[in-house]
């Protein structure tokens, strides 16, 4: 099998209202991207987005995704990213308004996924800020703890053992 | 450096549609054109047809564009292959200058790499190519000196195919490394021809290097041609005299030469 | 974005600024050299008929002929050898061949270029006899030429022609062709500042300009224009009238050198020297300094109106798929093949000269 | 009068901004009457398809438009050669009519454009 060198862009889906993620699934990720895509780069766009862009993942509660595409590729893939303004489904505009931002750009899964352990612990540090009652500061502090140091340098570790494994 | 070639022109019974594609194909500078015969033994039970005698089509042959020598017009057989049966190499592909087959799975992709006796595989410009193209495969046909063929036509006349040809040909390049890639029309109409330095170019597009672009629609064309007539001559073991083309030339040339002698004397 | 589509073919062109008095100057060497010449385009500024002695000097020009058929071995027999090609003063190259897909022949002054490859012979040698049979009997490449002498007075100076004329060479002359332009905005220029860094306009801009000239574009647009935003290079000026003349064929390069001497002493001097004599180049250099003090003035110049030229432009394209551009340096045709130069001329006999040539060419001299 | 200027030589690398081509444009039924306005917006056209409204946006010249013959003469950054050129080379209708742009000639220099040399062509009275 023929390996290429891949990037993961770490991206949040930002939605006015957050049960609207609900709506979100790989597939309306999928067409969104390639709408986007073939608006801003056209056909040769939309030919390059058919090889090798996929959605690895998507996290419907915090709208996180993490879109796979062609190392060669993933600038045009990238650029196209902003001009998304609402979820697409098949062509047809869903009443759904949002916008992607990208957080990361990784060369494998493993970068991207410290990247994202990171980047939510961060999150959660704001919202203990933000947080009004006991109660609530309780609940992300038990968060915090959750995704502790320990398990982030654990897989640290692993991680620099396995980098760049995609490279062919 | 060789000259500019396209090895697949649609092959019509409509003898003035075919001429006016060989007419254009000259005047925008291509020395050499194959007429394709495309059969498809999956539709329909199909003869393989013989093909016409290139003088039929033409009294005199069109001079290219910029030159003083006229278009060289070839004959060539292209099988649509989906089952292992549907190629059998008879005499009835002697017939014919160049035979290429455009495998329709993967098995057959494979077949026809490693062992079929054909000079061009086709890759799929129409539709998604059905299966990744595999390093092993690839490699072995490189080796052979079989070369993969992309059309361009479909590309012009649709915008969904155009994705499909781009994909198609970026997928093949990432594999192959621009090696062993020619580029060719497949045009029915004269509108659908372009000039060999716009296909130069537009090899840039399918990812293709500058220097292998041009090689695309020239110098590998010639070793297709090259390829073509070693098969038909017995693995190139007695491949001495090119063509009676070469011949006549040098039947000509010797009344020249005796001519200047005299003078000179 | 996707870098493989932003690159583009190479660009070379080089730019130096002499003095045509200036005895290094190499001004005739550059001309002499580019061998194969197919058209000549000349811009004079306020200048609104083409003066009579530049229209004598251009239907002085040599013919030029096309030999079909022609196989090459003719022009290495040892007869054609020694009687002509020796003598330096032909050009032939072969016509109607690519250089990008066949093998092209140019036969320059001693030197003859097979296939890209230089192959320097002498008649006598055993690699001259190898390569006249080989071209004889094995490889009979017979190809189309043009070919054109610089005449040089005497009547058996057209051997070539002679010992060609069992193939039929037919004589053509290069066509000339001249306009008058009317309010021609125009870019300013100034001798010392070549490269244009304050003074003049740089280079690219002007050549484009000039380009632009040639080719009857307009220049009266705006940044913001729909069609095109191209404007006259900044500092400009605008001339009243301008005189574009063309001469297309194939021109040696003696006969541009010719060319540039009139166009040079049209520029410079109100007098016309008698007995000039332009046989040779080195002859060119002791007519010049004589001209000096000649201060009889006999013609009357279009510069002597009171807006008189501070310069004017000498544009000579070579043939795109000779196989070489300035002497022997390989030219080679990627997608434009561009291979020309072009000389401005100031008054004070100070000159520009532009040298530009395709993607994967030698650099010029 | 200034002092004779002194020599200078400098060699200029790719230091051209632009490049420039000379396009025409075949259709099926032959010529029909087009406005200089209207044929750069095909070209555009053909370029929005080909690669998007990022395509469509990047600037480019029409130098020169001769509507009788089709001919054009287009300026187009380096940066954005291939991408115009293969937009040309894949556009193949206008208006549901089958056409093709056929490009005469691409150069760095514009000056070249008007030099060339495989037009030069001999009739055929001439040679026989």
């Amino acid at each position: 099998m023929v390996r290429f060198k891949s990037r993961y862009l770490l991206c949040e889906v930002c939605v006015p209202e957050r049960n609207s993620l609900q709506l979100l699934d790989e597939r309306a990720i999928h067409h969104t991207l390639r709408a986007a895509v073939n608006r801003a780069h056209g056909d040769y766009g939309s030919a390059l987005f058919n090889i090798g862009v996929n959605v690895k993942y998507l996290n419907a509660l915090t709208g996180v995704v993490f879109i796979r595409c062609r190392k060669a590729h993933y600038r045009l893939i990238w650029s196209a990213l902003p001009f998304i303004t609402h979820l697409e489904d098949r062509g047809q505009t869903q009443n759904v308004q949002c916008f992607f931002n990208c957080i990361h750009v990784g060369g494998t899964i493993k970068t991207s996924q410290k990247f994202l352990a990171q980047y939510n612990r961060q999150q959660l540090h704001r919202m203990l800020l933000d947080c009004n009652t006991d109660a609530e500061k309780q609940h992300v502090r038990r968060a915090l703890l959750s995704c502790s140091v320990g398990n982030v340098k654990r897989e640290e570790a692993d991680d620099e053992e396995g980098s760049d494994d995609d490279d062919e | 450096m060789s000259v500019f070639m396209d090895l697949n022109i649609v092959n019509s019974h409509d003898k003035n549609k075919l001429t006016s594609i060989i007419e254009t194909a000259a005047h925008l500078g291509y020395s050499t054109v194959a007429i394709n015969y495309v059969i498809e033994p999956q539709k329909k039970k199909q003869e393989i047809p013989k093909p016409h005698s290139v003088s039929d089509i033409f009294e005199k042959f069109p001079m290219v564009q910029g030159k003083s020598t006229p278009i060289k017009v070839l004959n060539r057989l292209t099988i649509v292959a989906s089952d292992a049966s549907h190629f059998r190499p008879t005499n009835d592909y002697k017939l014919f200058d160049l035979v290429a087959v455009y495998p329709k799975t993967e098995k057959l992709f494979h077949a026809a790499c490693m062992t079929f006796d054909v000079d061009i595989i086709c890759i799929a410009v129409g539709e998604r190519q059905p299966f990744h193209f595999k390093r092993a495969p690839v490699n072995g046909a490189i080796d052979r000196g079989v070369f993969f063929d992309i059309s361009y036509t479909a590309a012009i006349r649709d915008s969904s195919m155009r994705r499909y040809t781009i994909a198609n040909a970026t997928c093949l390049m990432e594999v192959c490394k621009g090696k062993n890639i020619i580029i060719s029309s497949g045009a029915e109409k004269s509108l659908e021809m372009r000039g060999p330095y716009d296909i130069a170019n537009l090899g840039l597009v399918f990812g293709l290097s500058e220097g292998d672009a041009k090689a695309a629609v020239s110098t590998n064309c010639r070793s297709v041609l090259l390829h073509g007539e070693t098969r038909a001559t017995a693995s190139g073991v007695v491949y001495t005299m090119k063509k009676p083309h070469t011949l006549e030339e040098q039947i000509e040339d010797k009344p020249a030469s005796k001519k200047a002698k005299t003078e000179t004397a | 974005m996707s870098p493989e589509l932003e690159k583009c073919p190479r660009s070379l062109l080089v730019c130096e600024k002499s003095n045509f008095m200036n005895e290094k100057s190499r001004h005739d060497i550059h001309v002499s050299k580019h061998s194969f010449n197919y058209k000549i385009s000349v811009l004079i500024p306020e200048c609104a008929v083409l003066p009579a002695n530049i229209s004598g000097v251009i239907s002085n020009f040599s013919p030029y002929y096309l030999v079909r058929d022609l196989p090459v071995y003719e022009l290495l027999q040892e007869k054609s050898y020694e009687t002509v090609l020796q003598k330096g003063t032909v050009y032939a190259v072969s016509y109607n061949t690519k250089i990008d897909e066949d093998n092209s022949i140019a036969l320059l002054p001693s030197v003859v270029t097979l296939n890209l490859r230089d192959k320097t012979l002498a008649p006598g040698t055993k690699r001259y006899q190898r390569v006249l049979s080989g071209l004889k009997d094995r490889l009979p490449l017979r190809y189309d030429f043009l070919f054109t002498e610089h005449n040089t007075g005497g009547d058996e100076d057209n051997s070539l022609y002679n010992l060609l004329s069992q193939y039929k060479p037919i004589e053509h002359k290069a066509v000339l062709s001249h306009h008058t332009l009317k309010n021609l905005p125009c870019p300013t220029l100034y001798p010392s500042d070549l490269q244009g860094t304050t003074l003049s306009c740089d280079p690219h801009s002007f050549l484009e300009w000039l380009g632009a000239v040639n080719l009857d574009i307009s220049c009266e647009n705006a940044a913001d224009s729909f069609l095109s935003t191209y404007i006259c290079p900044e500092p400009k000026s605008s001339v009243s009238q301008a005189l574009l003349c063309t001469i297309t064929g194939f021109i040696s390069p003696e006969d541009v050198y010719l060319l540039l001497q009139e166009l040079r002493y049209d520029l410079k001097h109100c007098c016309r020297f008698p007995e000039r004599c332009f046989l040779t180049m080195t002859k060119l250099y002791i007519s010049h300094k004589l001209f000096f003090n000649c201060t009889s003035c006999a013609h009357r110049k279009y510069f002597d109106e009171p807006k008189f030229t501070p310069w004017l432009s000498l544009t000579v394209h070579g043939f795109m798929d000779s196989p070489v551009s300035w002497g022997a340096t390989e030219h080679g045709f990627l997608k434009g093949g561009e291979n020309f130069y072009n000389l401005v001329c100031f008054k004070n006999q100070d000159y520009w000269l532009h040298m530009a040539t395709g993607a994967h060419d030698g650099c010029p001299p | 009068m200034e002092e004779p200027t002194t020599f200078e030589r400098h060699v200029y690398k790719n230091a051209s901004v632009y490049h420039y081509m000379k396009i025409s444009l075949d259709l099926e039924n032959g010529k029909r009457s087009f406005s200089d306005a209207q044929f750069k917006q095909l070209i555009i056209s053909a370029l929005k398809e080909l690669y998007g409204e990022v395509g469509a946006a990047f600037p480019f010249d029409l130098l020169k438009f001769d509507p009788s013959s089709l001919k054009a003469i287009l300026r187009v950054y380096n940066k954005g050669l291939v991408k115009l050129w293969s937009a040309l080379t894949l556009l193949g209708s206008y208006q549901n009519e089958a056409c093709a742009f056929r490009v005469i000639q691409v150069s760095p220099f514009l000056l070249a454009l008007s030099g060339n040399s495989r037009e030069l062509q001999f009739g055929e009275s001439l040679t026989s």
